[in-house]
């Protein structure tokens, strides 16, 4: 059989996200995958040195579309802890239910994209249906669907508007509902477990070697999660569990993101049990046209739907950032864990392994 | 469907059936790409419409510039409409494309788009909800009522001198020209 | 009559094909929780297609898709629909050959089109093609000894005369093979692997504008037809209903009625055929392979075995 | 972290190390030690690399490189009761002259943040496969994220300076 | 691992049954959130034009556009300029909406707009009061035709909420000495912002600039509260200088335009612009060490200054920073003016002019106090011996109310003049104060200070009696709070009749009668009373404070028949601040009709540009 150079991406059906992987693939094998980044480069880092502290908050949420929630969050956090700011307990309580839903949604929309990638229309309907319930919900709360623009340094933006809480516990409930039909024609439909048991398998060992983290080392069943380690906001105030498994492959991989999505959705009930009933939400910040933070830097994280999300960041006590560089979790998926899982597997499995490790192109472009 | 839609069919088949079933080339341009799988999948269903995502431009007639367009995407966004089979028509979404949006002073975005591929309509917001995107098809539907959805004559007749725009920022194409006798 | 036919026959295929194409878009789409597009939206895919610019990539890529569709239209005058048929000579022999020949004429447009896809695609679509048409070669080997014939009219002439829906208890099994198999003929989910769009961006269609993409659908319309059609004709009795219409058997109405019945056979078939395609995800090329190969070829094989016995 | 603290200094002789409240460890280093740093922490079971980061300190005319670890952890627990945090590394090395060892035999994730950095700070890892384009399509006088790089000016130079067609149709009839 | 089947997912299929629950959109429509982030609405009633918006942008789309239609006032801190969106930028992140000050843009649950052409997607947002043609009623809105131009009425989403407002609406408390305390002695009251206070409160300027428009001095406001902000006072105090040469005397009784116009005050309490002028002042201890302006190369040209006060010290200065020789006469044996004997100690001790003063003399200017023109040096002597002359004499005249035995009363300005630089007066236990201006509560304010310090432990009533009625009285609300804080009593509305004597000639009280109206329809004042209307104030001392004229005594009577005065009794000056007598300028209270210091400073720059082109073309 002869050697073809095939491309997948970036119009492609079954991409999610402007990416490009040069396969060589002989017949249905591939022998070497080359990962094309960049179609959504658009200096992201260059661009927030050039805007003001409080002008940033609107602009990190574009660096991932999918999930914008915890691009605010941990620009918030990183602010928060150079200038020294504390936020008040109900923000903090807010801001974790918030997130917990972005990881919700996120993780909907991660079900949408594997399902449609597998030509499993059915399930992807679905999702994508509930992720839009959720959508609503985060409409009503922040003003818009997909980049709401809420957390920022101090604190949350506004108030939870009156009877939010039930709403949302009346959404996820009928979410929650639909859990068993989910199972029954997708998490344990045989020939979903045929296609993706075994492929893209990424070893513990492999894990570590090329830094993976969130989902896929937990689906080598090791509990890492930055919410444990390093409990930011109220995640220190609530119990939680982290699902792992032990396969290592797109099965396990995906069967985790499914019991992540439970796990957040009992946690979202526990926060709005603990959650102060009334109180401040943020702290106010600086004046934005005379805000300067002090000389320093630091490295925050926090867990993303996809896994540990970095941001280092250095002020020299100017009104801008003097240098951020967001460590996303895509980038060590999408270039490094992607390119060696794709070796030797069918031209079949390639979005398959691609969204079972969740890449999403913009994150890794910035 | 009334008297007159009927008569419309028998009078030009050809425009009605490409009001009536767009088949969207599925890039990814940009972030606007989030609120497509919504307005395909059940809340929103665009499938009432004809409207369904297709694998290849071949087969499309409507390609949605999904946001931001950066200069890697640029390349591919004028590879691709050069594939689709005319008549095609073009909708940019959000901010972006109109005016450089979020990104006017990004090295690596174009700040705006009709300088290099026509664009027949846009799409204003950041990004555009569901909604705005089934009202924009609408708007494109009167436009191709009216016959001034013309962005695929108005490249073939300018082509020369989008094609100079192109060129004046990739210096290198890497393709032949699209039409050999393109003229003023 | 066969006159008649020889228009007729192509037609109806052609308009029940688009018909059928718009139900299972509707149906899916009433899986899917949501409304769905109209019945004929097809059509009207159909339409736009031909009204586009196509680009064509040599003589080849116009010629493979004329053939696929020419040898899909004759395909149609091998096949009975209730009465209406327009050769009666046709063998079963003959028809296996020529729904070879639609794939065929495909590949030929999808290797002039020189899409890296394309011919993954094409290679998929003939792998898939050896798989399934081992057992489809068996079960039709075992319908051919049953009724001692070849002809698929003279067949469908027998079960007509048996006013059976399933003609024979010997034949379940085959049937049964059969119906595990039609996925893969029809090209449905599990079996979605030839277009695949998400995978190989549909495949050997890849290329496919305009004109072209409009033969293909038809194309795609009238093999939708012929699957189904051959499974109803061989296993459910073509257009008979426990000889409901031996009454009034040689009138025009009983031709009509019998049309009718074939139909709402089709369709039940395809309303299966729609809740298999909306509850799997696809293979990949070798598990459905493997698939084909292990049970649907061991039942069909069994029957050949029992009827064999029989006969 | 103290302990580690101690150990470092006593395996490396040319470092200054701060340890900060919230179990950030702040290592200093030139950029000769890096690897070998490098590879002693990871034996030490900081296997993460999080991220390598580069600072562009123009008026000193140094690049400062920026290498960040972290452990994994089999069992959740506490940064508080592991004693362990994040150990960031920094070298500097000069702006004229970026020159680097690269780190992807110790790291192999580092590789394609070594393609990164060299495309967008000009810096040269040596021993690096593959320094090809990772990200853009265009060639930049300078490295776009270096500080002298002043993207309005560019932007205008560049997207400004393509005229719309109808500007261009204009100018055509006009000559 | 959960089990897998191949049959369990046919239970998809049940859903074929359910009913779809897909919005169909054009014809069901779903309800946009109540904080829905669409498109701009700006209410031009509200808006100010202070460009915040503009400022805040991170994408630079909003410009702030003329509009040549409105009013552009700036003196109201209203400037004619509204925002440009420009929806090719716009990221729809409503920081303009948290960073308005007036809270006039709002975003609006409008986001549809769809159109061919680019231009259409620039826009300037209106509210729907003004713009009938685009904000459609309900039964008239359709979403297929919805667009910038044809939007729904009341449709707003994300409002601007002050609790979430991105700048501090709340002033710093300026700390004070409490009323019972301070009314019994003549200390200052404001105590000043320490170094921590001044910062936050410089910290919630938004640097919009409406405040320098709307000071008659046009100082860099913005700039030297940027200073203090950077905790660099004498940065700051250079700025101010630029303007400004009696910051120590105008960081506390300036009459604060710029407060006025602050886009903060109207959702909030304006920025304390004065207070903070105050903290640069008293922050540099020693303004001749600190602050390292020179006079100006000799020019030899000689410039006599009658009166040193506000306009008279900082034509001085101005001029000296040119170059020329200036001296100042003053009557008083300070420098200061109506500033040194005005207002009271407590409000501006005599050390905070004296700071001033000598500064500009270190300058070079010489004082020649205790020297009134025309009655020690002849005014034609100095037109003689000097190129120019300014007069910036001030009112010094007390007005008489004129009723029946109104010489018996006491004038206000002597009142004042005696307590501070001169020698207490003696005052009884019941005062009454005819007049309702800042004047009149200053008197109110000493004479009860000076009752608490006569008659300490004892009860002790002031009253006023004004013309105008509560929303009309001419002072400043704080000066009417403070005054209320500290026991005053208010007669408003009320004129005076008669002053009512006892057998021994000595004051008994007041007779008042009702007023009922003070001003006439051109709106000039021309008071008339209900004639039968009458009330009895009792009162031993009555102090009348209606108003102040110049004294023009000291000129010859030909010069003063050649000076030109206004309808409204000033002296008429020409652009560069020169009177109808050529070499003669005029400014401060006897020019303009605000009759404060900031404005009298503005006057002397006018004047000392007057003078300058007036010298150089000698």
């Amino acid at each position: 059989m002869r050697e073809l150079e095939l491309f997948f991406g970036p119009q492609h059906l079954g991409m999610v996200g402007n990416f490009s992987i040069t396969l060589k693939v002989e017949g249905d094998r591939i022998l070497k995958a080359d990962a094309n980044p960049g179609f959504l480069h658009r200096g992201f880092e260059k661009l927030m040195e050039n805007r003001t502290w409080m002008q940033n908050f609107p602009l990190v949420c574009r660096i991932n579309v999918v999930e914008p929630d915890h691009m605010e969050l941990i620009y918030s956090m990183a602010v928060e802890k150079l200038a020294g700011i504390e936020v008040p307990e109900r923000g903090k309580f807010i801001r974790s239910i918030y997130c917990e839903m972005a990881r919700v949604g996120s993780h909907l929309f991660g079900l949408w994209a594997y399902a449609n990638m597998l030509g499993f229309d059915t399930v992807a309907h679905w999702a994508m249906y509930h992720r839009d319930l959720l959508l609503d919900l985060f409409e009503e709360l922040t003003g818009a669907r997909v980049y709401h623009i809420y957390l920022r340094p101090g604190g949350v933006r506004r108030d939870f508007p009156d009877g939010f809480t039930d709403r949302l516990v009346e959404t996820l409930h009928k979410i929650g509902g639909k859990v068993p039909d989910y199972n029954a024609t997708f998490f344990e439909n045989s020939i979903f477990k045929k296609r993706a048991e075994g492929i893209g398998t990424v070893t513990r060992e492999e894990a570590i070697r090329m830094g993976a983290v969130g989902h896929t080392i937990k689906a080598t069943g090791m509990k890492y999660d930055i919410r444990k380690i390093e409990p930011y906001d109220a995640y220190d105030q609530v119990d939680f569990d982290i699902p792992v498994r032990t396969g290592g492959d797109a099965y396990s991989r995906l069967l985790t993101i499914r019991d992540d999505m439970i796990e957040s959705v009992h946690m979202i009930f526990k926060l709005i049990d603990k959650m102060p009933k009334s109180g401040e939400v943020y702290t106010k910040t600086p004046n934005p046209f005379k805000w300067t933070i002090p000389e320093g830097e630091a490295y925050v994280r926090c867990e993303s739907s996809r896994g540990e999300l970095g941001l280092y960041i250095v002020s020299n006590g100017g009104e801008k950032p003097y240098r951020v560089h967001f460590n996303t979790p895509s980038y060590n998926h999408g270039l490094t864990v992607l390119e060696k899982a794709l070796v030797g597997e069918s031209v079949s499995d390639v979005g398959n392994i691609m969204i079972s490790l969740y890449v999403v192109a913009p994150e890794i472009d910035r | 469907m009334d008297r007159n839609q009927i008569s419309k069919w028998f009078k030009n088949p050809g425009k009605m059936a490409n009001k009536y079933s767009f088949h969207v080339v599925y890039f990814c341009t940009g972030c606007g790409i989030i609120e497509i799988p919504p307005s395909i999948t059940t809340r929103w269903d665009a499938e009432r419409f004809g409207i369904i995502p297709v694998a290849t431009p071949r087969q499309a007639n409507l390609f949605l510039i999904t946001g931001y367009v950066s200069t890697k995407t640029l390349k591919a966004i004028i590879r691709t409409y050069e594939q689709m089979p005319e008549p095609k028509y073009t909708v940019a979404f959000g901010s972006c494309p109109i005016n450089g949006g979020m990104y006017y002073d990004s090295y690596n975005t174009i700040t705006s788009l009709d300088k290099y591929i026509p664009v027949d309509g846009y799409i204003a917001g950041c990004m555009p909800r569901p909604e705005a995107i089934f009202i924009g098809v609408t708007h494109l539907w009167k436009l191709i009522d009216m016959d001034k959805a013309d962005g695929y004559k108005r490249y073939r007749r300018d082509y020369k001198f989008y094609r100079a725009n192109q060129e004046q920022l990739f210096k290198e194409l890497g393709w032949p020209p699209l039409f050999k006798d393109a003229s003023l | 009559m066969k006159i008649l036919s020889l228009f007729i026959s192509p037609l109806l295929a052609l308009i029940i094909g688009l018909l059928f194409l718009g139900i299972s878009r509707k149906i899916t789409a009433k899986i899917h929780w949501r409304c769905g597009p109209p019945v004929y939206q097809p059509l009207i895919d159909v339409i736009r297609s031909f009204s586009q610019k196509s680009i064509s990539h040599g003589a080849f890529f116009d010629f493979g898709i004329i053939l696929s569709l020419s040898s899909s239209v004759v395909l149609i005058y091998f096949l009975p629909v209730g009465d209406l048929y327009a050769m009666t000579s046709g063998g079963l022999i003959a028809f296996l050959y020529l729904m070879l020949l639609g794939p065929f004429g495909i590949a030929l447009s999808s290797a002039a089109s020189g899409n890296p896809n394309s011919s993954i695609g094409v290679s998929r679509k003939f792998l898939l093609a050896l798989a399934y048409e081992v057992p489809l070669l068996l079960v039709l080997l075992t319908v051919m000894t049953h009724y001692n014939t070849i002809s698929l009219v003279e067949i469908v002439n027998i079960q007509a005369g048996t006013g059976m829906a399933f003609s024979s208890w010997a034949l379940v099994l085959p049937g049964i093979a059969y119906f595990l198999i039609l996925p893969a003929v029809l090209g449905v989910r599990p079996f979605e692997i030839v277009s695949a769009p998400q995978e190989i961006s549909s495949g050997p269609v890849a290329e496919f504008g305009g004109k072209h993409l409009a033969f293909y659908t038809l194309q795609h319309a009238l093999q939708l037809f012929v699957g189904l059609a051959l499974f109803v004709n061989i296993f459910l009795g073509g257009g008979t209903l426990f000889g409901l219409l031996n009454p009034i058997a040689g009138t025009v109405w009983a031709t009509i009625l019998g049309i009718i019945i074939f139909l709402v056979k089709m369709f039940i078939v395809l309303v299966i055929e729609l809740f298999i395609n909306a509850v799997y995800p696809r293979f990949r090329i070798e598990q459905a392979m493997r698939y084909l190969w292990k049970w649907p070829t061991l039942i069909a094989f069994v029957g050949l075995v029992i009827v064999a016995i029989l006969n | 972290m103290e302990e580690l603290k101690k150990k470092l200094l006593a395996y490396f002789t040319d470092l200054t190390i701060q340890i900060h409240d919230d179990y950030r460890m702040c290592i200093n280093t030139q950029k000769e030690t890096v690897v070998s740093l490098l590879n002693y922490l990871k034996n030490m079971g900081y296997e993460h690399f999080a991220l390598l980061s580069c600072i562009d300190w123009i008026d000193k005319g140094e690049f400062e490189l920026i290498y960040i670890l972290s452990a994994y952890m089999e069992v959740c627990d506490k940064y508080q009761e592991k004693e362990q945090g994040i150990i960031i590394i920094k070298a500097r090395i000069s702006r004229d002259d970026a020159k680097v060892i690269s780190v992807i035999n110790v790291f192999e994730n580092a590789e394609p943040y070594e393609r990164e950095l060299h495309e967008m700070f000009g810096i040269k890892f040596e021993g690096h496969p593959r320094l090809t384009p990772l990200m853009l399509e265009r060639e930049y006088e300078i490295p776009p994220f270096r500080k002298d790089f002043d993207t309005l000016k560019y932007v205008d130079n560049t997207f400004g300076k393509i005229p719309s067609i109808e500007e261009r149709k204009a100018n055509y009839e006009r000559t | 691992m959960p089990k897998t089947s191949f049959l369990n997912p046919f239970k998809a299929i049940k859903y074929l049954f359910e009913k779809p629950q897909t919005l169909k959109y054009p014809f069901e429509t779903k309800e946009i959130a109540d904080r829905y982030r669409g498109f701009h609405k700006n209410d031009w009633d509200k808006c100010t034009g202070c460009g915040n918006c503009a400022d805040i942008c991170p994408n630079k789309a909003i410009t702030m556009v003329e509009i040549p239609e409105l009013p552009n006032k700036p003196e109201e801190g209203k400037k004619n300029k509204r925002p440009q969106l420009d929806y090719g930028r716009c990221c729809f992140c409503g920081l303009c909406v948290d960073i308005c000050p007036p809270g006039s843009l709002t975003l609006t649950k409008d986001f549809l707009h769809i159109h061919f052409d680019k231009k259409t997607f620039t826009f300037i947002p209106k509210d729907e009061k003004l713009n009938k043609e685009t904000y459609k009623a309900e039964k008239e809105y359709s979403i297929f035709t919805a667009s910038l131009s044809q939007r729904k009425e009341y449709y707003d989403g994300f409002s601007p909420d002050i609790r979430y407002a991105l700048f501090k609406p709340d002033r710093i408390e300026m700390p004070e000495i409490e009323p019972d305390e301070r009314k019994l002695s003549f200390i200052e009251q404001v105590i000043g912002y320490d170094k921590e206070q001044a910062k936050e409160e410089a910290g919630r300027c938004l640097e919009c600039k409406l405040c320098e428009e709307a000071c008659p001095a046009h100082l860099k406001i913005s700039d030297y509260i940027d200073a203090i902000y950077r905790d660099d006072p004498k940065e700051s105090l250079e700025i101010i200088y630029e303007d400004n040469p009696i910051p120590s005397i105008c960081g506390r009784i300036c009459m604060a335009h710029c407060e006025d116009a602050c886009s903060l005050h109207i959702r909030g309490d304006s920025l304390a612009i004065r207070w903070l002028k105050r903290y640069a002042a008293d922050q540099i201890k020693n303004f001749k060490e600190e602050l390292e302006l020179k006079p100006g190369k000799p020019t030899g040209k000689k410039v006599a200054i009658i009166g040193a006060g506000p306009s008279g010290l900082s034509l001085a200065y101005f001029l000296r920073l040119q170059g020329h020789d200036v001296v100042v006469y003053d009557e008083l044996s300070g420098g200061g003016g109506i500033i040194r004997i005005g207002p009271p100690t407590y409000r501006l001790p005599l050390d905070a002019i004296d700071k001033d003063v000598q500064y500009i003399e270190s300058l070079g200017v010489k004082f020649k106090f205790n020297t009134k023109v025309g009655r020690d040096i002849g005014f034609e002597k100095l037109l003689n011996d000097y190129n120019a002359v300014f007069m910036g004499i001030g009112n010094t005249i007390s007005f008489s109310t004129r009723v029946k035995n109104s010489e018996k009363c006491t004038l206000a300005l002597d009142f004042l003049k005696d307590n501070k630089i001169g020698k207490q007066r003696k005052v009884t236990k019941n005062i009454i104060i005819i007049g309702g201006g800042n004047v009149a509560m200053d008197v109110a304010r000493e004479s009860i200070r000076l009752q608490h310090i006569q008659f300490p432990e004892q009860q002790v009533i002031t009253k006023i009696v004004s013309l105008e009625g509560w929303d009309q009285l001419p002072a400043t609300k704080t000066e009417i709070e403070e005054a209320k804080e500290e026991g005053i009593r208010f007669n408003p509305s009320w004129g005076p009749k008669e002053v009512v004597l006892d057998d021994d000639g000595n004051i008994r009280g007041l007779l008042c009668k009702k007023v009922k109206s003070v001003f006439d329809e051109q709106g000039r004042f021309s008071p008339t009373f209900y004639e039968n209307e009458e009330k009895f104030l009792e009162g031993t001392m009555i102090i009348e404070a209606i108003g102040q004229r110049a004294d023009f005594s000291f000129l010859p009577e030909k010069l003063f028949k050649r000076l030109e005065f206004t309808d409204r009794k000033k002296i008429k000056v020409d652009a560069n601040g020169m009177t109808s007598i050529p070499g003669v300028f005029a400014g401060g209270d006897i020019v303009n009709i605000n009759m404060d210091a900031v404005t009298a400073i503005a006057d002397a720059k006018v004047a000392a540009e007057g003078i300058n082109k007036f010298l150089n073309y000698d």
